[in-house]
């Protein structure tokens, strides 16, 4: 069946785009929606892959994936949007058209990087090297241009989908033990990420970074 | 110069140590009887001055016996303290000892309550201080000299700020610290460049290191920077009126009569000593320093209104004046001229040694002056001389030989100096033929005015009529600080009447640095000083004081015996001018005003000139150092300026700092793609 | 190996233990006596270590040499000698109401649990559990930040978690990147995450990979060390938390993050046949240093003033380890344990000052020496020996690297000779203010812990004076296995 | 030391101490003479100093110690000077003990303790002589001290007697150099005798005064040595000058006629001499005390063109 690396290529593409409407996406609830899309596809991309080479820990980490970046961190998301009332439009530091043609540009560099390397992967996907570095820049950039806390940790967490969809793809996921601990990580992470926002909101009654800017050399 | 040494004596170093020891113990005992001032002073200091005694004899003996080597289980794993006392070192500890022991003697009845600091802590760091200077003359290695060096700096440093009450003292310990540290990263670069890639730091080592030119350059320059920095010499002299104030009198005194020597000690031992090539312009160079320090010096050091800022410029100025002495003998002897280049460089050491004497002499004497009058400003003391003669007698042996006048050190020395810049004739650049004499002319009149800076500081402070009512009971110096004055005067006296043993102790060491010395060409002369031939130029200080002396008392006698000796007192006659107070007499701002006036172009002059009608006419100028305008303030407005713009990085704004690690990602993948 | 076992269990334990029972009196002590049990675990590992050789444990996951050992030990010292300045000056903090016990649990909770990642990270051969320690001690140490829950600090805290965390992250990738180099060498079941394979075979790695795999774990691991574009969290976490934290951040994990990026270098020089570890660490600590300096001379508040002496000092050790070589790989070492001993006790003095003075404004602290002259001493001469001055050992180390740059490196030695002479002027003109002086500053109820700045000021007197052999002997074998 | 060694350095001595007086008295004559007053008789100098020693000395009631010294101290200085400097004869005992950058350090010395001496009292009038007494001196010194290398590069030696040896026995050549040194010289000597128109020796209660400003507080005795001393430091300047640019006529060694040669020889000189300096202080008038630093710089500059165009033209 040698279809298979041309499907996981085809979610790495999805991926890819996912990340693109993320970017443009204005609204905090659908950003969220659109990270929980990307973990789908993580989740699906490592299972067509375990499935191939019938590694059986590839399907463990997309159960991890699933339950953390598809479940509980949405529903946690949601439900810190909610409690926080911050379900407005966020108005971005750059405008939206710039970031888009400064993340093509990033994509082509990140695809420079990549193209050398990926042919010597020994995975079947290993052409998906390139799309994972591009979105961890893609993110990296997200962050950048994202005023509001939330935006931030979404683009947070789905650096971190860059980082285990290139894991999962170009080196059929890392050993096991280093899975759960980042999975562990991330969970955590969020966790105290929250924390952080209803104590940032009990300070300052609002999510904007603008109100973290005290500390400073005057 | 490093052979295998004898075996047999070695006795000096390990006593050289012993002595180190002592001080370090000297002092712990300070900080554990740290508030008993009377066990402090009556036992701990006079033990010290003991010790520095001890210093002294093996410092003598050592001149002549050859080097002594030992390594102390200290200091990094790879790199042990390497300690080698050779001539060079014993002189140096000559120098200490001597001083030290009249300056240890003095500070035993010196230091009372209410100095800032607790006593015994300033026991600790002045002993510390002792210590640190005489490991820095034993090192024998680049780790080891420099643990002592800046040894020796952070402990001056808190003896500076024993009285750290006063903001200005601060300031000036600030200074004075900073100024060392600029200096002491440019030894450490210096030795980095002395290393030449071996790792192995021992002098040994870089002995055997053939440098090319460039890299010789690159180390003198260095070290000329570094160990300027702390000797004084221009443009790094700033922190010295301001430290040698600052810190306690004995303190100022070790500062300008052995610390200043150190770091000569130090240009000495890179120049002279590790640096196997010498280029001509290196002389040139440190002789144009050299010159240029000690004509700012003394012209400041005229016109100053507070003894120890005099005695400070002074200093100044004498550091500069040897320091022109080792450049001109590194000229002769880049040029191979070894008789004249020994004869320079005795000159310039025996300079050092009676600059130690007569100056360390100077600052006891203000140490005891500011004591009994609690002024420091020459402007309200004067007619000492009747309440506290003991003060005022051994002051004037030295000023006298800091004005460089016959029979004592000073004089020596200068007279050394001008004759090596005398004969020059024959130096292979015509250009420098010229140069050289005129510069005897400079240095004529450096002395000169350094005459006329020692007749202000001596009749200002001590002759005339007090200018203050509460001068009328100042109370003479105590029983320790008289010990210790008269033993300095017994230093200038000494050095000043018998310089061909002085010279016999200095022949070791020029021959060791410059392959040749005076004392063949003295042989046999018996009381005369000859540096090269009787026909060429001889001294003879003991028959010349003979003749004064006896010229003297024949006159006294004959006057006595042909006339008669009736005196009457009166109040003073002053051309019958009947209203006579203190006020009237010539003030300090007084005689250094023709001064001011000369070299007005030096100085950063203020004047507010009263106009004719005012009511109350009041007269103020007030002179600061030019360099401090041109050099000092524009850098601290240069870091100033830069650090406000690197604070601009750092705004507060997440979004920009992501950005900073973006861009710097995107740009270290771009450095590492190609 | 039971010692490596005690070295990790004991503070996990003490973290369950504390994170309980955290908010008692009596919590203080026993948060001693944990970081007492570790540090004693240590010196036993240590001792074994000496005594014959690195291994490898628990199927090759933990691995043990000179490099590691002497940072275990370091860190198990610093963090029992930081318990114990913890202990009164939190009871004041307590005092004054910062301190409820619910955050005192927290403290003391994370305080262990801190100290478990830093020894985990230290102690594996998994580069992937590397990582996860990484991560973990960034996310325990952000709650210590935040832990007054002020506004600062929950700044500074957050600003802390987003960098570190995409930093790390860019390290993740790193990892992942080393892993496929790895692969493609020992196969899919090789153990190609355990650095000691990775050494053994890093001949073989493909160069492309590990070049770009280097580049991003550098600027990963190099945001934690605080690489000075990759800084700007550093101050802002330093000078929010309390001071016991400030301590162990700068004197700790600093290090730990320079000891990832060294475990890569090591690799990478392997791997490589051209210099590229060595010239980016370089610049990167050539840029810190002279960055730094420039930073220090406008601080006002003390603690965030340390804290870029810290960034200036790790730029300094980055730069030696980037020139390689014996020496200079001996002055890096030294420089990090020295500096650690010295940067954590210059804290502790300050944390009693701040007290003191019921500020971090130094312009407010005033005339230390006379309210008590123990911390004045204890600061004054920290600060001393921070700025390097003898006979403490970070003297030696700065002797050792600019007299080793001088010949090697000479381009670099103005910048270095600039950025020292800033530093010391700037830092100089703040503290003697504060030592000296006429004072303004009141008692405090609680005798200051004194003990840790002195034994830190003379360990750190010692090491500038003499170095024990066996001390000695870590540092040579260490710097031989970092290689130049 | 020969024997003849010996008895010429003793002539040297007592020719200083016996002649010094006779030579400001000539001075004074003339000077008188040519200024149409009527002259004092040329004894008068021995007659004033018979007098003064005569009368007791009154001392101000707080004079210290140092002040009664000084006197002494500047007549014993005075007096080395005179038996070092070559007069009569070239063979002196003493002359190795101090060459001439040593009889420059004398004149400072005894410069120094009569300032010193001045300030002592603390009257206005002390302390501002002995502050002008030093700005002099501190220009006049180098000034001299150049003077003297230039003949010094020529001979190659600072030993006063090898200078006037090699000056007495070179062939007539000329040196151009000499030209410069030679006013250079005359100026030093005038503004080191306080003569006019540094200063005014002969008047008191002068606002300008220098010399006689310094010594107001002394008398009797002491004022007498101060005079003697005085008188014999022109004598001793004038010997230096004629020893530098006239040094015709001074015996060698072992040369007895040549020494009792000399004496007439260094009257006519002398005589000369004395005459040429009462017509300079005739001629020019009293210059402002501010003026007389700018006249010692040049003469200070003078000395020093003098050594380089001495180098230029390679001499010595």
């Amino acid at each position: 069946m040698n279809f298979v690396p041309q499907l996981i290529n085809l979610f790495a593409t999805l991926i890819l785009m996912l990340s693109f409407a993320m970017i443009s996406q204005r609204r905090i609830v659908s950003l969220i929606n659109l990270f929980m899309l990307q973990g789908v596809a993580l989740v699906a991309a490592s299972i067509l892959l375990g499935y191939a080479t019938g590694q059986a820990d590839l399907y463990v980490s997309a159960a991890l994936t699933l339950l953390l970046k598809v479940i509980l961190i949405p529903w946690m998301l949601h439900r810190v949007v909610r409690r926080l009332n911050v379900r407005w439009d966020i108005e971005t530091l750059i405008n939206i058209p710039t970031t888009m043609l400064v993340g093509i540009g990033l994509v082509i560099f990140s695809f420079s990087l990549a193209l050398p390397i990926s042919r010597l992967s020994s995975s079947m996907a290993g052409g998906a090297l390139g799309i994972a570095l591009s979105c961890v820049l893609l993110s990296f950039m997200m962050m950048i241009t994202r005023s509001k806390a939330v935006p931030q940790v979404i683009g947070f967490l789905s650096m971190e989908n860059g980082l285990i969809f290139a894991a999962t793809t170009v080196t059929n996921g890392m050993p096991m033990i280093v899975e759960f601990g980042v999975a562990l990580d991330v969970l955590v992470g969020v966790l105290i990420l929250g924390v952080f926002m209803f104590q940032i909101r009990e300070k300052f009654d609002s999510l904007d970074i603008h109100n973290l800017e005290a500390l400073k050399e005057d | 110069m490093n052979g295998v040494p004898n075996p047999v004596a070695w006795v000096h170093l390990d006593g050289a140590l012993m002595v180190v020891l002592a001080w370090v113990l000297i002092g712990v005992a300070g900080v554990v009887a740290l508030k008993r001032l009377r066990f402090i002073a009556i036992v701990l200091f006079p033990m010290s001055g003991f010790f520095s005694l001890l210093l002294l004899a093996l410092g003598i003996s050592a001149v002549i016996s050859g080097p002594e080597v030992a390594i102390l289980p200290l200091g990094l794993p790879q790199l042990p303290f390497h300690l080698r006392l050779d001539s060079l070192s014993a002189l140096f500890l000559i120098l200490i000892g001597g001083v030290s022991a009249g300056v240890s003697a003095f500070a035993a009845g010196y230091f009372r309550k209410g100095e800032g600091t607790p006593p015994g802590l300033i026991c600790l760091e002045y002993h510390v201080f002792l210590a640190s200077i005489v490991m820095l003359v034993l090192a024998d290695d680049a780790y080891a000299f420099m643990v002592a060096w800046e040894t020796m700096a952070f402990s001056s440093f808190f003896l500076v700020m024993a009285n750290h009450r006063i903001p200005e003292i601060r300031n000036a310990g600030y200074l004075y610290m900073l100024v060392a540290h600029i200096g002491a990263l440019g030894i450490l670069l210096c030795f980095g460049v002395l290393q030449a890639n071996t790792g192995d730091y021992t002098f040994a080592n870089m002995r055997a290191q053939q440098l090319s030119p460039f890299w010789a350059s690159v180390a003198f320059v260095l070290a000329v920077f570094g160990f300027g920095a702390k000797a004084g010499l221009l443009p790094l002299h700033a922190w010295l009126p301001e430290a040698h104030p600052a810190a306690p009198s004995p303190f100022s005194a070790l500062m300008s009569g052995v610390m200043l020597k150190i770091a000569l000690y130090g240009v000495l031992r890179v120049s002279f000593d590790l640096l196997q090539t010498r280029i001509w312009w290196w002389g040139v160079l440190l002789m144009a320093v050299g010159l240029a320090t000690a004509l700012f010096g003394v012209v400041f050091s005229t016109v100053q209104v507070e003894m120890k800022r005099l005695l400070a410029y002074s200093s100044i100025e004498n550091v500069g004046l040897m320091a022109a002495g080792f450049g001109l003998s590194l000229l002769f002897s880049a040029y191979g001229m070894r008789a004249l280049s020994a004869l320079a460089l005795t000159a310039a050491l025996y300079h050092m040694l009676s600059h130690a004497f007569f100056k360390s002499l100077l600052f006891c004497s203000t140490g005891a002056v500011m004591h009994a009058t609690g002024e420091r400003s020459l402007g309200k003391l004067g007619g000492l001389i009747r309440t506290m003669p003991w003060v005022a007698w051994p002051t004037l042996v030295g000023a006298l030989a800091c004005a460089g006048l016959p029979p004592l050190g000073g004089f020596v020395a200068e007279w050394l100096l001008l004759q090596s810049f005398l004969f020059t004739t024959g130096l292979p650049s015509s250009f420098l033929n010229m140069l050289v004499p005129v510069l005897a002319a400079l240095i004529a009149l450096i002395s000169a005015l350094s005459g006329y800076t020692m007749v202000k500081y001596f009749g200002v402070i001590f002759l005339g009529q007090p200018r203050e009512e509460k001068l009328a009971q100042a109370h003479d110096a105590g029983t320790w600080e008289r010990i210790g004055m008269l033993w300095l005067v017994a230093g200038c006296v000494l050095l000043g009447l018998m310089p061909n043993q002085v010279i016999g102790l200095l022949d070791p060491v020029t021959q060791r640095l410059v392959g040749s010395g005076l004392a063949q060409s003295l042989a046999g002369n018996g009381w005369l000083l000859v540096p090269m031939s009787v026909e060429r130029a001889s001294y003879a200080p003991v028959i010349f004081l003979l003749g004064v002396l006896a010229s003297f008392g024949l006159a006294y006698l004959l006057v006595r015996r042909l006339y008669h000796g009736r005196t009457r007192r009166a109040p003073p006659w002053d051309c019958g001018y009947p209203w006579q107070t203190m006020r009237m007499q010539d003030t300090a701002e007084g005689f250094g005003q023709p001064i001011r006036q000369i070299f007005e172009p030096m100085f950063r002059m203020r004047r507010e000139l009263p106009t004719p009608f005012d009511a109350q006419p009041r007269y103020k100028v007030t002179f600061e150092d030019p360099l401090w305008y041109w050099l000092y303030l524009p850098i601290a407005a240069l870091v100033e300026r830069i650090s406000k713009v690197i604070g601009l990085l750092q705004q507060g704004r997440i979004a920009v700092y992501l950005m900073y690690s973006f861009v710097t990602l995107i740009v270290v993948l771009l450095v590492v793609k190609q | 190996m039971q010692a490596l076992l005690f070295v990790l269990g004991i503070p996990l334990v003490g973290s369950a233990v504390l994170g309980v029972a955290g908010h008692r009196d009596f919590a203080r002590n026993i948060n001693v006596a944990f970081s007492a049990g570790t540090f004693l675990a240590a010196c036993v590992l240590t001792a074994q270590i000496v005594a014959d050789g690195p291994r490898l444990v628990f199927d090759r996951q933990f691995f043990i040499d000179p490099l590691n050992v002497f940072l275990v030990t370091l860190t198990a010292f610093v963090g029992l000698t930081t318990a114990i300045f913890s202990r009164p000056y939190m009871r004041v903090e307590q005092d004054r109401g910062k301190m409820t016990p619910r955050r005192m649990r927290l403290y003391h909770g994370m305080y262990q649990l801190f100290s478990f990642t830093m020894l985990l990270a230290l102690t594996t051969n998994n580069l992937g559990i590397l990582w996860v320690a990484m991560e973990a001690a960034t996310l325990t140490t952000v709650l210590l930040v935040s832990v007054y829950r002020t506004a600062a600090s929950l700044e500074a805290a957050w600003k802390y978690f987003i960098l570190c965390g995409v930093g790390i992250a860019q390290a993740l990738f790193g990892t992942v990147l080393l892993y496929m180099a790895a692969e493609k060498v020992l196969g899919p079941l090789g153990a190609t995450l355990l650095w000691t394979s990775l050494d053994a075979v890093k001949g073989q790695l493909d160069p492309a990979i590990v070049t770009l795999a280097f580049a991003f774990l550098l600027i990963g691991y190099g945001t934690k060390v605080g690489f000075v574009p990759l800084h700007s969290w550093l101050p802002d976490a330093h000078a929010e938390g309390p001071t016991p934290v400030s301590a162990v951040l700068s004197g700790l994990l600093l290090n730990v993050a320079m000891y990832a990026v060294l475990r890569c270098k090591v690799l990478t020089d392997g791997a490589l046949l051209r210099p590229l570890a060595g010239p980016l660490m370089m610049g990167f600590g050539l840029l810190s240093v002279v960055v730094a300096a420039f930073f220090l001379s406008r601080q006002k508040d003390v603690k965030r003033m340390f804290s870029y002496s810290s960034i200036e000092h790790m730029g300094l050790i980055t730069f030696a380890f980037g020139m390689g070589g014996p020496v200079a790989n001996f002055a890096g070492l030294l420089h990090m344990t020295v500096h650690s001993l010295v940067k954590s006790a210059i804290f502790y003095a300050v944390g009693h000052a701040t007290q003191k003075a019921g500020t971090q404004i130094m312009s407010e602290i005033r005339g230390l020496i006379k309210v008590n002259p123990t911390v004045g001493w204890g600061l004054m001469l920290g600060v001393m020996a921070i700025l390097g001055m003898p006979p403490f050992g970070v003297f030696a180390s700065e002797f050792l690297i600019l007299t080793t740059a001088m010949r090697d490196q000479p381009w670099a030695t103005p910048f270095l000779f600039l950025a020292l002479g800033v530093a010391f002027a700037s830092m100089l003109i703040r503290v003697l203010p504060m030592v000296f002086g006429e004072t303004t500053l009141k008692p405090l109820a609680h005798p200051p812990a004194l003990l840790p700045v002195f034994v830190h000021l003379t360990l750190a007197l010692v090491l500038g004076l003499y170095i024990p052999p066996y001390l000695n002997g870590w540092y040579v074998q260490a710097a031989r296995m970092l290689g130049g | 030391m020969s024997f003849l060694g010996l008895i010429s350095q003793l002539m040297a001595i007592a020719v200083a101490l016996l002649l010094a007086p006779l030579m400001t008295g000539w001075v004074n004559q003339w000077r008188a003479r040519l200024q149409n007053k009527s002259a004092p008789g040329l004894l008068q100098p021995y007659r004033v100093l018979h007098k003064l020693f005569i009368k007791e000395s009154v001392l101000a009631e707080h004079a210290s110690t140092l002040f009664r010294m000084t006197p002494y101290i500047v007549f014993g200085c005075m007096l080395l000077a005179c038996a070092i400097v070559p007069t009569l004869s070239t063979d002196l005992p003493l002359s190795p003990a101090a060459d001439a950058i040593a009889l420059v350090g004398l004149f400072a010395l005894a410069r120094v303790f009569i300032s010193l001496a001045a300030m002592d009292v603390g009257t206005a009038f002390g302390s501002l002589g002995a502050r002008r007494e030093m700005l002099v001196g501190f220009l006049a010194e180098p000034a001299l001290l150049m003077i003297l290398f230039c003949a010094s590069m020529i001979s190659r030696s600072t030993s006063l007697t090898t200078i006037v040896e090699t000056l007495a026995h070179r062939e007539l050549a000329i040196y151009p150099s000499f030209l410069l040194t030679g006013v250079a010289f005359t100026m030093v000597s005038l503004a080191e005798n306080a003569r006019v128109p540094v200063d005014n020796p002969d008047t008191h209660l002068e606002l300008t005064m220098i010399h006689e400003a310094m010594i107001l507080e002394y008398s009797g005795r002491h004022l007498a040595l101060l005079e003697w001393a005085a008188s014999m430091k022109l004598l001793a300047f004038s010997c230096i000058g004629l020893a530098l640019f006239f040094p015709w006529g001074v015996a060698e060694a072992n040369a007895p006629l040549a020494l009792l040669l000399a004496l007439p020889v260094l009257v006519v000189k002398l005589a000369v001499g004395g005459v040429l300096m009462a017509l300079i202080e005739t001629f020019s008038a009293k210059m402002r005390i501010f003026r007389v630093p700018e006249f010692l710089a040049t003469a200070f500059l003078l000395a020093v063109i003098g050594l380089l165009v001495n180098i230029l033209l390679g001499v010595g």
